[in-house]
């Protein structure tokens, strides 16, 4: 019902999780993971540097 | 409870959602409180899932002990039918005692009494002991659904039952007739038919267990009938009335106007949201028809009202209940959170099994995907072989394109464990590809679902796709 | 079949390695003979997973059947050993017929008879009509494995038997002693004790079902111990000999000699891998011990000529044995792949079940990982305790960086049902969080699995992790 059809999600629900929580764009995610599979460990880093940025913004 | 604490989150209902509700919110660190009028653990515990799963058990085994013969052993078992629901009765107490223990060590505050809503931020409980006021950050309405009562003659008459009357009959029925073909009537269905009981289900569809893969619930129906249900099918009932000594139940099937005898007669045709004496309308809570109306984070068009469970009438069921309930804790501590339902679970406990989870092979087309599909018969596993349980098959629907799996349905042996792995499957999009690279354990019931993820590409190890 | 006709693959032994290469070979369109000297479907099929599971299942009625009066159930079923005994071997000959009739399906070339090597192109099959020489371009060796035979006096007196002897005795052995706490000893001790049977068990290491987790073997133990089962370990036995109608088993134990009686002792050391009269040696094949040696894409040193199954000794396993087979199929024909070991599935079929994959707690730590556990007993679960069926527990082991899930660990009902999710976990890459969020239906033995998975995180819905 929620994914495009033809488009695999081929997100974890762990991944879906956080990217709802923060707000993010996954297809904006580069993933690390098994065949190039967005890691929650990469969400996290994104959200790490994203963060880092915002803070380095006066 | 000093009446002037304020909690951060107050849930109204001890059923699933409420008591997983007042669990988690502990856990995440706030205070919770949970208010139940009737029984903690709610319908679920009480007159639902748990009761008829401990008779479901204690009838699988019947079944098994039956085929003993076949299987090297002999003697004989009988049911007692007094002391399966003192069996039952024994587990649903152990259970209920379980919640209220959770809540406990949770150390959310559980208040035994009625809930109405006065304020957003202000519960009256009519307790045996007066009435308190609770006050709170936010509410969760978990006050679950009743059963449903159709608007046909004769429902109040005695020996007209609904499944919680069923539950708490003192004696085994001699002929039942279950007025619906959803899985509550099918469940009472194949519990009581091999208990001895004369079973006729009358359902007003062309089909059992509408929602659920057609090929599979014809094929489950084939199994009840060899059991001795008896099934009336496009068969809308008009009225019971109370014969000599009998409940009749008058149907009519294919222009024919027909009856059916029963000492009892089960009315199993649906449930509704349960929201009465709740105040919603005072609160100005939006409705949708009888169900409170939330958005994808189960939030009530009052920012601080949130529902799960029954009451939203999303998918009426436990599991679904107590997720929907968590995803409404963490939106009201700020962490956004979407309830997804496109990779839920069912399962209709009757012997044997069957459960699903997403798309079936009708829903899939007229959602216009392209498809494929895949099915393993159990006649071709070993392990079922070996366990003289091999009627039913796996049935898997594949995206053509992309061979990521949209649903999957089993009816056989164990369906419930089994439709674990291919909700997990679907939850990490993977395809029926990576179900078949998967090493799956010989001999075993799962090998069947690596074989109809494999036979949706037209091939299978163990058996010949046609 | 002529003379003269060449194969793309010729298969020694039609075992599962060996079977589920010809049918795999003929799906990717090639041309497959196998060639089978004593059973078809091998020790799997014949001597080893399917008769040993057929008695399991029998004696798993049983058990319930005797749990009857918990359930509310009343009668007696006893065990009929020459039925059940019929039963297991009416259940081996429809398999085996199914396998010859899937080689033959699939188009594969059936030879009955004894492969010798003679070149890495030419095989030589004695058979009941004589001698034939088959031509193929390819040759996969699945010849599997034999009981080891421990250098220990006595073995062959009568009434020791290996897992193929006992598997034909046409009588209930009174008393039997069982030489090995491996998984084969296990699951006869579970079937025999359960039948009637006195059941000793003496194992070398200090545990049972070594490479097992511990603390799940223990419990097993104790299990079995309540059924009946006598334990010795830390135990060599040193000697069986002839005693008065009986015989005796010598094994010390705390440094002190013993004797164990029985009318029948089984020897279950181990396997080892069978490669006699192929002629290895004359190809010139490296070997690894007894072993035939192969890379991970199951290849030999002579580039045509690959190997699978118990005959590699990887891991000695149906599922393994096949899934190496169709590796090395696919490597013949040019598709480069390798075989991968990380999440492969192991059951010890006893009652209850035990089920295992990835690493252990132990190996994990030895292996440097930092690890999270998490815990779930099936007393807290609502389906086993309806079921009557709550010992045990779900073990899942995560990184405690990634959270992705390691290792897995099940003992308890359907323990073999339910390792298929952890399985796919593994091979997916999930985190015990994904599990977690994964809706698991209710009340299912599953939610054991999704709860065992949030406990990495050191709490549960409905347990206290303490
Ligand atoms: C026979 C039967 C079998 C079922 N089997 C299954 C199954 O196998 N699997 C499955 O997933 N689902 C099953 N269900 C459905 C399942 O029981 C429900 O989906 C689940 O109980 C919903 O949980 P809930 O918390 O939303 O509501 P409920 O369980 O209905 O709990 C709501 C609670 O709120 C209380 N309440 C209501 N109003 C107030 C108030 N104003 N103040 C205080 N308390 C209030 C009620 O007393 C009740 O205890 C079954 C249902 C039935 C009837
Ligand atoms: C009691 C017992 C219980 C077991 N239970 C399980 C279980 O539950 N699950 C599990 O996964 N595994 C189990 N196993 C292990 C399993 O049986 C083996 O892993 C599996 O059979 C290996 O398959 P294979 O094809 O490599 O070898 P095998 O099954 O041993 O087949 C090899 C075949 O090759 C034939 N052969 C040998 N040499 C020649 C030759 N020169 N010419 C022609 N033919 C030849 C043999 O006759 C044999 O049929 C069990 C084993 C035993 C003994």
């Amino acid at each position: 019902l929620t994914r495009d059809k033809g488009k695999p999600h081929r997100y974890s629900p762990a991944v879906r999780r956080l990217a709802e929580e923060y707000k993010l764009d996954l297809s904006k995610i580069k993933g690390s993971g098994l065949g190039g599979r967005v890691t929650k460990k990469d969400v996290e880093s994104y959200i790490n540097t994203l963060e880092s940025i915002k803070r380095n913004e006066p | 409870m000093s009446e002037n604490q304020e909690f951060d989150i107050a849930i109204i209902g001890g059923g699933p959602a409420g008591y997983v509700a007042g669990i988690y919110a502990q856990q995440m660190g706030v205070r919770a409180v949970v208010i139940e009028k009737q029984y903690w653990g709610g319908t679920c515990l009480n007159v639902g899932c748990i009761p008829t799963k401990a008779m479901v058990s204690t009838v699988e085994v019947l079944k098994l002990a039956r085929q003993g013969a076949e299987m090297g052993l002999k003697g004989d078992i009988e049911p007692d039918f007094d002391a399966i629901v003192a069996r039952r009765d024994k587990v649903v107490k152990q259970l209920v005692s379980g919640v209220q223990g959770l809540l406990r060590s949770n150390g959310a505050t559980q208040i035994f009494g009625e809930a109405t809503i006065k304020t957003p931020n202000e519960i009256e409980v009519r307790t045996q002991e007066g009435t308190q006021t609770v006050r709170t950050r936010n509410i969760l309405i978990a006050t679950g659904s009743v059963p449903a009562k159709p608007p046909v003659e004769g429902m109040d008459l005695p020996g007209v039952v609904d499944s919680t009357g069923l539950l708490s009959l003192k004696e085994q029925p001699q002929e039942l007739v279950i007025i619906g073909g959803g899985y509550i009537g099918i469940e009472f269905a194949s519990i009581f038919v091999n208990l001895g009981t004369k079973v006729t289900v009358i359902e007003m569809l062309p089909r059992i267990l509408a929602g659920y893969d057609e090929e599979l619930t014809k094929r489950l129906q084939q199994l009840l009938q060899r059991d001795g249900v008896e099934f009336h099918l496009n068969a809308p009932v008009q009225a019971v009335e109370q014969g000599e000594g009998k409940l009749l139940v008058r149907y009519s099937e294919n222009g024919q106007e027909k009856v059916a005898e029963g000492d009892v007669v089960l009315v199993a045709t649906g449930r509704i949201p349960y929201t009465e004496g709740l105040g919603l309308d005072n609160l100005g809570v939006e409705m949708n028809k009888r169900a409170v109306k939330v958005d994808d984070r189960m939030q009530t068009n009052i920012p601080n009202v949130y529902a799960a469970g029954d009451v939203v009438a999303k998918m009426p069921l436990a599991h679904v209940a107590w997720t929907e309930a968590q995803v409404a804790v963490r939106n009201m501590l700020g962490k956004r959170t979407k309830m997804e339902y496109f990779a839920v679970p069912s399962c209709v406990f009757s012997v044997p099994e069957m459960a699903s989870v997403g798309l079936t092979e009708q829903a899939a087309y007229e959602q216009g995907y392209e498809i494929k599909v895949g099915r393993f018969p159990f006649s071709a596993n070993g392990r079922a072989l070996g366990m003289g349980e091999s009627q039913g098959l796996v049935k898997i629907i594949s995206e053509a394109d992309s061979g990521e799996i949209l649903g999957a349905h089993i009816l056989g042996p164990h369906a419930s464990d089994l439709i674990a792995e291919l909700t997990l499957a679907m939850e990490m999009g993977a395809t029926a590809e990576d179900v078949d690279l998967t090493i799956h354990a010989h001999p075993t019931l799962p090998e069947a679902i690596q074989e109809a993820a494999l036979a949706t590409t037209g091939r299978a190890i163990h058996y010949i796709v046609k």
